[in-house]
């Protein structure tokens, strides 16, 4: 199970890379997104995996029993919810960008670059 | 968005979502549930809401700022964290209290505030995305 | 649950991120009453300020204060570390806060003021104060996350096409960065089972060392992306210009230098042994880093687009300082980190007076402004050549600092002569 | 054969069903003509998801999973009517244009 996750994760990034060295802000965004998740995953099988045991202490016992280990968890509700609002905010902004620089293009967004000034590196 | 269907179920849904979430948030204390998910469960019911009847009614039905509720949140999770200063106790740390109703005793403690704190946060901020993504749909 | 005793004095380790959190909110909460936000967003900045003195006395005189969140022990709570460095770095932010605040005030259009920049800025420094104190590796993250999203909030504040241009890439790269920087925690748990910064330090040096060099290297991406290291720093000066020079002062003074706060951090004191191996790498960065920079300000002729170069050079110097084995180094890197903070929001500041006196951002075009106004350009000069590193300015001292870690380790003595010609 | 022997083979025998139709939705979402083909795949994953955490709490006599079954079912209707809310939308923007 802990390999099949941890290739499951590795699929994950190369897709996200993949999509990561688009062109189009959508694709790179939901590149991003899919990194997040291959990264949560990752967290997850960092954990060490055991089935079906929630880390749940029940009712009347002080101690949790031998169950699944709660801090990846705890770790992966906080990077999904930083996750999620990160998202939701590159979302709107590529919206926006879209609908004022008419562009979804990252190679026409040089609006911040200097015009007909001297050239900057080529690269770099 | 004005389907027959829609229009009729989306004020009883929101209802029952929005007393789910905090019969959630409340049991969070021992079992599954918790703040967090409370909030996203009630900024769902609002964000259903926005959709059947729009976002400038979500806002009047509301009353209050979104974002205002969001820093209200913070505000109480911070303070319930800050009343364990005077006991001598790191930041955070719980403190119970029972309050005594007739025979039954109602624990009341810091995580709760800081729990209802959390669900302020998250069904202020996410409610003022959503409501803001909906305004832009409206333009578009 | 185990109890330790708290002092109620150690309090003064957690209150900056409560208190900018709290004001934060309050002026979220009180959106619509105008008047009472700048005294508000001062008064928060001023409370910070002062527990952060505190907190400095109180770790000058007893060493390093710690307190761990809600009694759970880690690795379960969370636990807020002070030493001298990182509580220094924390003031020195509150006190740059507070000054651009002033100057946000008197400058920034009202449009931007009634978009509530000044709960994103008390965000920003919550995020920053709450990276600079923090005990615990995931915590850090969170903290970036905050600092992060605040800044992006105040970049983009006002809407204007150009800083949406610059936003996006801003945006993409750091949220790239910070997903490494989670995928080297997971991994780091993975081999250490715990994310206690005291504890990683204990437990490091009996796992594998590869796997960890491997971290340290993601690690060392990830922060090279934030703090604008060579290979990947053409985001900054792309995105440091557009928004309005009061924010530019407080992204360009904070951000990067909270990125090597975490080089430091995680390279120093965590992973000494990886660091070992990537010795080379980091000087070869440092010295290409020190290098694009003046190359970099020379060509531009955008006046703040020139800065955002200098910060990167202020970069390269501190990367010198961790590339060197030496506790002078070390001690070097820190205190640049300091100054290029100080300095640096100043000549942002100092570049917006003159941008709005001459009403041009381009330097060819700025002629003749010593003869209209001469303070500000002497302002100007001076800070350049505090950036320079003129003896008796603050930019000297870690630069010696610098040199003399430089001279007495061996190998890397070319790389910082290289490095002080260049400057 | 005791009772609770059946409630477990009923219940793997469920996951089994639960497990083909889930590929067959798969494929109905992958291959979808139209969108909204597509949508109702999606609904229905959602639906079968409900169906395996509720079976999967009969099996491991864990009711807290049904907490999660809940709010799944009610989070998970608003994402249908997002997707609903956009293909009408789409089709407006159509007939305007024709």
């Amino acid at each position: 199970m802990d390999y099949a996750l941890a290739a499951l994760s590795g699929v994950f990034f190369t897709a996200a890379t993949y999509l990561l060295l688009s062109r189009a802000l959508i694709r790179m965004l939901l590149g991003l997104g899919l990194m997040g998740n291959a990264v949560n995953l990752l967290i997850f099988v960092a954990g060490r995996l055991t089935r079906a045991v929630p880390p749940i202490v029940p009712a009347g016992e002080t101690a949790p029993i031998l169950g699944a280990n709660p801090l990846p968890q705890a770790l992966i509700l906080t990077a999904i919810v930083i996750g999620f609002a990160m998202f939701s905010f590159l979302l709107v902004l590529a919206y926006r960008a879209y609908q004022s620089l008419e562009a979804d293009d990252t190679d026409k967004m040089r609006l911040a670059e200097p015009r007909g000034g001297p050239q900057p590196p080529m690269s770099y | 968005m004005n389907t027959l269907i829609f229009r009729t179920i989306a004020p009883l849904l929101v209802v029952v979502m929005l007393v789910f979430s905090v019969f959630i948030t409340l049991r969070g204390h021992n079992e599954p549930g918790g703040g967090f998910i409370g909030g996203l469960i009630a900024a769902s019911a609002i964000a259903i809401y926005g959709m059947a009847a729009g976002p400038q009614a979500t806002r009047k039905a509301m009353r209050v700022d979104p974002l205002a509720i969001a820093g209200f949140g913070v505000l109480l999770a911070a303070l319930s964290g800050l009343l364990s200063m005077p006991f001598q106790l790191p930041f955070l740390t719980g403190l119970w209290a029972d309050l005594h109703l007739g025979d039954t005793a109602v624990a009341i403690s810091t995580p709760m505030f800081f729990d209802l704190g959390v669900y302020a946060v998250v069904l202020g901020s996410i409610s003022a995305i959503a409501l803001a993504l909906e305004d832009s749909g409206e333009d578009g | 649950m185990v109890s330790f005793s708290t002092y109620p004095g150690d309090w003064v380790i957690i209150l900056p991120v409560i208190v900018c959190l709290v004001g934060a909110a309050l002026l979220l909460v009180l959106k619509q009453v105008r008047e009472v936000q700048i005294p508000l967003a001062l008064l928060s900045v001023g409370v910070v300020a002062a527990c952060e003195v505190a907190l400095l006395t109180r770790v000058l005189t007893v060493g390093p204060v710690s307190m761990t969140m809600g009694n759970w022990l880690p690795p379960f709570g969370i636990s807020f570390t002070a030493d001298l460095m990182g509580t220094s770095f924390a003031l020195v932010a509150a006190l740059l806060t507070f000054a651009v605040l002033i100057y946000l005030e008197m400058d920034a259009p009202d449009r931007a003021k009634r978009d509530g920049i000044y709960p994103l800025v008390l965000l920003l420094l919550a995020g920053v104060s709450g990276s600079f104190l923090t005990g615990d590796l995931f915590n850090l993250y969170v903290w970036f996350e905050v600092m992060l999203i605040s800044s992006f909030g105040l970049m983009v504040l006002g809407g204007k096409n150009v800083q949406l241009d610059g936003t996006v890439k801003y945006g993409f790269i750091n949220f790239l960065a910070t997903t490494l920087f989670l995928l080297a925690l997971g991994l780091l748990y993975g081999l250490v089972g715990t994310l206690n910064m005291a504890d990683v330090m204990l437990r490091a040096a009996k796992v594998d060392p590869a796997a960890m060099a491997s971290v340290a290297a993601i690690l060392l991406l990830a922060f090279g992306i934030k703090a604008a290291a060579f290979p990947v720093n053409a985001w900054l000066p792309a995105s440091y210009h557009t928004p309005p020079a009061g924010i530019s002062a407080l992204l360009a003074g904070l951000l990067t230098k909270v990125g090597v706060y975490a080089l430091l951090r995680t390279m120093v004191a965590l992973l000494p042994a990886s660091r070992d191996v990537l010795d080379p790498l980091l000087t070869a960065i440092a010295v290409l880093t020190l290098l694009i920079a003046p190359l970099g300000a020379i060509a531009e002729t955008h006046l703040r687009r020139a800065l955002g170069f200098l910060v990167i050079g202020g970069i390269g110097a501190c990367l010198a300082g961790i590339a060197l084995p030496t506790a002078e180094g070390i001690g070097g890197s820190s205190i640049y980190v300091l100054h290029a903070m100080i300095s640096l929001t100043a000549l942002y500041l100092c570049a917006g007076l003159i941008e709005k006196l001459t009403g041009e951002t381009d330097t060819r075009k700025m002629g003749g402004l010593y003869a209209a106004a001469s303070l500000p350009s002497a302002l100007f000069l001076t800070l350049v050549l505090a950036i320079a590193g003129v003896p008796p300015l603050l930019g000297f001292w870690p630069k010696l600092l610098l040199l003399e870690a430089g001279l007495d380790g061996s190998g890397i003595v070319s790389g910082v002569i290289d490095w002080a010609r260049w400057r | 054969m005791s009772g609770a022997l059946i409630l477990t083979w009923a219940c793997w025998f469920g996951l089994a069903c639960l497990t083909l139709a889930l590929l067959l939705s798969i494929v109905r979402l992958i291959r979808g003509p139209t969108l909204p083909d597509r949508i109702l795949a999606l609904d229905l994953i959602t639906t079968l998801a409900l169906g395996f955490i509720v079976l999967v709490a009969i099996l491991t006599r864990l009711y807290l999973y049904l907490d999660i079954a809940i709010g799944l079912g009610l989070v998970g209707f608003l994402s249908t009517v997002a997707l609903a809310r956009y293909v009408l939308k789409r089709a407006e923007q159509r007939g305007g244009e024709q």
